[in-house]
């Protein structure tokens, strides 16, 4: 009864929700999700990589091919939920007459989304392949080019922003959305946009220009010549940009969301 | 520290051109108990959700323990615990969980294994300690209430803000929570909502009344009930159109008024100022076949008191 | 009347539910008349609800059998559905609908009227639940005692033959719980209603019909007199001035089990024949020249009935 | 509240069907308001905006061959489209349930299994008007613009200028005839009815959002999978894949065959909804 009670924290209760938010991935959840994405990511790598004796991409090519489909809407299916859940059960109310503000809701959730997807599903990945693909070269029919353990490490970098990407865009989506349809539609048209990535201004604002390829008629993206053939990485600016949308779209959605009544 | 845990100063809130508190003054004095009444759609849980900060309000203010919330919404909520009308949990915690996670917004450190003693003794007075590791997805209503109630103490706030805390609990339940609130005073301010009269009579000391959105009456409960004695309530079976008709007759009787319950009719009698009471039983019992059931002067209740008041109000 | 109109507008034979390993029903048997107002009583979680949601066809049930209006509710669920109205403990709509849109929506469902008609009979039913102002509110605006009068409007829309209401006056104001008596009064000669409550006081009101259920088991079943007579009851009476020997006198009456005079100036009879005392206790204390100021039952009687049930049931639980 | 007396109800009043179809038709009336009008025009901005897309990316890029830009843009636009289903689709059931408005639904004398077809007879109209028809005719009006080399009376000389040079070297791929680009039209819309059929399922069988979403997702990408595998092809006949496989064979530019794999697709669409209303029939709500 007598616990003083600290007034000037800057984002109050955002310990509190963090700790709640962890206390659910724990567990069970992330093992589910870790055999998942393995399954999803280094499982199919090492399907396609032993017995499809045809197909050009093989190695730590075929790994950012994977990632780059595997991240965004896994990233979108997690974190559209992030909101909407809760408007559906209707417990935002609830957890908001509590001493919390409304941008530490958001940014719990943000954080614990991009960590529970980041955990599982790049860095455990990026361990499992790194040691996992030269030990299948002798299977593999082709040689596995090996890359450069830095470069390897801006890759995992770059994965990383991608998901942070995506879970702002879905935890922004859901403070203006009231169901998961069209949450996960805008953050499925934004995948196809940077996949599509129509030109240069737009490339060097986004991770357009890292992470396109397929349309321009080259089978690699630039991603990968980067990783694999040496080459520099075009339009470095747009990870750098890519991190500041993810800001911009995570601050929108803590205006939007500080506006709602209940 | 000033002697009021909650003060609204002419609050006022519109849903669009619906204008759904006009005015609402309330001060609600440190340690009472204090009754919010007023029809359905008056403005109770608006009001509690404005100063919960669910609601942004249209003018006016808001201070808990002396804080404007506007300014200090956060660190004024640190210091209440509150239960919403149709409390809902996440479906993904237990019973237990639920109230630790509750425990662990409200800023300052406390020790795991007492924090988790105290939550089971909370689930443990709202009757829920064999659901204590059963997950919140498919609580029934009352379950839910329950431990809507432990989630609004797990905190030990100094004040709670309880809206219709009983109202889905059966006679039992509503039992518990009565005295869960009675256990309270003294320590912490409680502000609540309810329907149920007997319930306020029971632990208020103060009530508020809402209707249309202003607070139309407010005070210590005594003050309400004391009313005039002249009015009886009699309770008889079969016919009793002639006895009825000789009593009106009478000069001393003001008015009689029955309404039919069930088998029986409920009469209620009034007396002229200065009139004979006593007369009035033999007069009622002249009639040798009428059986009564019931007579005594009529309770002068909240309920009386609430309706001459709302109904009052909402005639103008 | 053929043995088909006679039928009890609700039959349930010895229902049993479980969830998992928790038996909720255990035996559940109810015989609800037509055109009776049944009140269904006892404690959160004994199984009223479950009870409700077997005869809705939402949940399943493990054994017995249970009929509506003769339609059984495992085999012939949709005759059954299509004889009753159901308001949900916690009614839920969709977001998008407003309130005629929620009740045009569900008399579609029942009903088989061009559209004039149609519109007619939810403008009726809209007039009757004093739901005229709110029409064109969407659902996720309304007040809880407005979304109930609301659900209990949809409950009736379709113009069912049997109305099962779960708690249909929780959450209400007094007037607002008054209102709905007073509708399920009125409807009470069109519809057999099966009710679920809380409050005593309602049941006394206007329940003909009442079963008590506790641990997943009717543990009283009939109709509302059968309760309360043949019971002991007690009354309490108040007085100025002395007894003059009322209490010896009284103690002489066959239909008196005891009287106790109190100390605060009160006297507590207790009585066998509830309809002698309500004739003759008054007259006996008058006749003696005892100056009654007060006289009323010492416990109200329901309340009294439904505590003994349930406590009886719980201590050998 | 009044006391008026209620009109009485005529004998004829109660519908007395007992199908097991009951009520569908007014399900589905009323699934299709829901639709109408804001999520059917995002399904249309986000076909046409696709379409725009692809249209700039051309626009400003234009070393591209006409071969390497309608390849991508079918299998794109596929793309988006059985996704936007999907993630549009996930929670028409599922939600319902955990919201408690299924229970409301068939609380009512309506048959349950109509209650999961309305929600995939609601959906087909505006997939086939939405997301497949416009966009459709729109993708054929560009490239008749491209074909006639800006003879039209869309005369956007920048266009023209732009794709010149790729004319010029004459190694586009002609414009698809209108009945391939109709019958990659239709595929399209038995695929993604497949996959809607496949999502009223899940949604009936698992709760999770999340496992719904992923567990729909992977419905195209074990299609694409199925339809590449190089699995006997009987085998692929046998299941949607070969629908994929036909409208992949239009797309780039062989004959395509449409009604063998329109029939089988439309057997899973109703094998799938079947196994769902099953499902749903014995369901606890």
């Amino acid at each position: 009864m007598s616990t003083e009670r600290r007034t000037f924290a800057l984002l109050p209760g955002l310990g509190g929700l963090l700790k709640g938010e962890f206390h659910r991935w724990l567990g069970r959840r992330i093992l589910l999700h870790s055999v998942v994405w393995t399954l999803l990511v280094t499982g199919l790598l090492w399907l396609v990589t032993t017995t499809m004796a045809n197909i050009e991409w093989r190695g730590f090519d075929l790994l950012i091919h994977i990632w780059w489909i595997a991240l965004p809407l896994g990233s979108i299916a997690i974190a559209q939920n992030a909101l909407i859940e809760e408007r559906q059960a209707e417990t935002l109310p609830w957890v908001l007459s509590k001493p919390v503000s409304r941008p530490a809701i958001i940014l719990s959730k943000v954080i614990s989304d991009a960590l529970g997807i980041i955990l599982p599903a790049v860095i455990l990945q990026a361990i499992i392949a790194w040691f996992m693909l030269p030990a299948l070269e002798p299977k593999a029919g082709l040689p596995i080019q090996e890359p450069e353990f830095s470069r390897y490490l801006t890759v995992v970098a770059v994965q990383v922003v991608i998901v942070v990407l995506f879970v702002g865009v879905a935890v922004f989506a859901g403070t203006i959305f009231r169901n998961r349809g069209p949450v996960a539609a805008l953050g499925l048209g934004i995948w196809m946009l940077l996949w599509i990535s129509p030109g240069d201004v737009f490339d060097r604002l986004t991770l357009g220009g890292v992470v396109s390829g397929e349309l321009t008629g080259e089978s690699f993206k630039p991603i990968t010549k980067y990783l694999l053939f040496d080459q520099a990485l075009d339009s470095a600016s747009g990870i750098y940009w890519t991190l500041l949308w993810s800001a911009l779209f995570t601050l929108a959605a803590i205006g939007v969301f500080s506006r709602e009544q209940f | 520290m000033t002697d009021l845990a909650l003060q609204t100063h002419e609050l006022r809130k519109h849903f669009g051109s619906t204008q759904v508190l006009r005015s609402v003054d309330l001060a609600i004095p440190r340690h009472s108990i204090y009754g919010f009444l007023g029809p359905n759609g008056a403005g109770k849980s608006t009001t509690m959700k404005t100063v919960m900060g669910l609601l942004r309000p249209s003018g006016g203010s808001i201070e808990v323990f002396g804080r404007d919330t506007r300014r200090y919404g956060p660190s004024a909520r640190a210091h209440i615990g509150y239960l919403p009308q149709h409390p809902r949990f996440h479906p993904y915690r237990t019973c237990r969980q639920t109230l630790l996670f509750v425990a662990a917004l409200y800023p300052g450190h406390r020790d795991r294994r007492e924090l988790r003693d105290h939550a089971d003794e909370l689930l443990d007075a709202v009757g829920l300690s064999d659901l204590a590791n059963r997950r919140t997805h498919g609580l029934s209503g009352g379950e839910s209430q329950r431990l809507g109630l432990a989630q609004a103490l797990i905190a030990e706030p100094e004040l709670l803000i309880l809206d219709e805390p009983a109202a889905a609990l059966d006679p039992e339940g509503r039992h518990d929570v009565l005295e869960i609130i009675e256990g309270l005073r003294g320590r912490t301010t409680v502000f609540y909502s309810t329907h149920i009269l007997e319930d306020v009579q029971r632990v208020s000391d103060r009530v508020a009344m809402i209707s249309n959105g202003r607070i139309v009456a407010d005070g210590p409960l005594t003050d309400l009930l004391s009313g005039d004695d002249s009015s009886w309530t009699i309770r008889t079976l079969g016919s009793s159109e002639a006895v009825q008709a000789r009593l009106s007759s009478e000069p001393w009787v003001s008015s009689v008024d029955v309404s039919r319950r069930r088998d029986s009719d409920v009469w209620t009698v009034r007396l002229a100022a200065g009139a004979p009471e006593e007369q009035l039983l033999p007069t009622i019992l002249a009639d040798n076949q009428l059986a009564i059931a019931e007579f005594h002067p009529s309770d002068h209740t909240l309920e009386d008191a609430y309706l001459a008041i709302v109904g009052h109000n909402n005639e103008h | 009347m053929n043995a088909e109109t006679t039928r009890p507008a609700i039959e349930v034979r010895s229902l049993r539910k479980k969830f998992g390993r928790t038996e909720v029903l255990r035996s559940v048997d109810l015989e609800i008349p037509r055109n009776s107002v049944f009140g269904f009583l006892g404690p959160n979680g004994a199984g009223k609800t479950t009870t409700m949601k077997i005869l809705v066809g939402l949940l399943h049930a493990n054994g017995g059998s249970a009929s509506i209006m003769g339609h059984d509710v495992a085999r012939d669920s949709l005759q059954a559905r299509a004889a009753i109205g159901y308001l949900p403990q916690a009614a839920s709509y969709w977001k998008h609908l407003k309130v005629r849109g929620v009740l045009n929506f569900t008399a579609q469902r029942y009903l088989d009227l061009p559209r004039p008609q149609l519109r007619q009979h939810v403008d009726e039913t809209i007039e009757l639940a004093g739901l005229t102002d709110l029409v064109d509110r969407k659902v996720a605006k309304l007040s809880g005692g407005e979304r109930q009068r609301l659900g209990i409007a949809e409950a009736w829309v379709g113009r069912p033959d049997v109305l099962i209401l779960d708690e249909p006056s929780s959450g209400l104001d007094p007037e607002g719980r008054h209102e709905v008596l007073s509708l399920l009064d009125r409807l009470r000669k069109d519809a057999t209603i099966l009710y679920s409550t809380h409050i005593l006081d309602d049941i006394e009101r206007i329940a003909d019909h009442i079963a008590v259920i506790d641990n997943g088991s009717i543990v009283a079943q009939g109709s509302i007199d059968s309760f309360l007579v043949g019971s002991t009851a007690l009354y309490s009476v108040g007085f100025s001035g002395p007894l003059f020997g009322a209490v010896e006198a009284l103690q002489t009456e066959a239909w008196v089990d005891a009287v106790e005079p109190e100390t605060d100036g009160r006297v507590t009879v207790a009585v066998n024949d509830r309809s002698h005392a309500e004739l003759e206790l008054l007259r006996s204390f008058v006749a003696s020249g005892v100056s009654v100021t007060d006289f009323r039952p010492a416990r109200r009687s329901l309340e009294d009935i439904y505590l003994e049930i349930v406590g009886a049931d719980d201590d050998d639980g | 509240m009044t006391t008026a007396e209620a009109t009485p109800l005529p004998a004829s009043a109660r519908s007395r069907s007992t199908g097991l179809t009951r009520g569908l038709g007014g399900l589905t009336r009323a699934e299709a308001r829901r639709w109408l009008p804001w999520r059917t025009a995002g399904f249309i901005v986000l076909g046409l905006g696709l379409l725009a897309a692809l249209y700039a990316n051309w626009l400003i890029q234009p070393a591209k061959t006409l071969t390497e830009l309608l390849y991508p843009f079918f299998g794109l636009w596929f793309a988006l489209l059985i996704l936007a289903t999907v993630a549009m689709t996930q929670g028409m059931v599922a939600s319902e349930i955990s919201q408690g408005t299924a229970a409301w639904v068939v609380s009512k004398p309506v048959a349950r299994p109509a209650f999961i077809l309305s929600k995939f007879a609601a959906l087909v109209p505006i997939v086939v008007v939405a997301m497949v028809g416009i966009p459709g005719l729109a993708a054929r009006w560009v490239f008749s613009i491209a074909e006639s080399e800006g003879q039209t009376e869309f005369n956007a000389g920048d266009l023209v200028r732009l794709l010149e040079e790729p004319l010029a070297r004459n190694d586009y791929m002609p414009l698809m005839d209108f009945d391939v680009h109709l019958g990659i039209l239709a595929l399209m819309i038995f695929l993604i009815l497949v996959a809607a059929a496949a999502m009223v399922l899940l949604g009936c069988l698992l709760r999770h959002a999340t496992a719904i979403l992923v567990a729909g997702l992977m419905v195209p990408i074990a299609l694409v999978v199925l339809a590449n595998v190089g699995l006997d092809q009987q085998v692929v006949s046998l299941t949607p894949a070969w629908a994929m496989d036909s409208m992949l064979d239009g797309i780039a530019g062989n004959p395509v065959s449409v009604l063998g794999p329109s029939i089988v697709a439309t057997l899973w669409t109703v094998g799938l909804l079947g196994l769902a209303s099953w499902w749903f029939n014995r369901r606890e709500l």
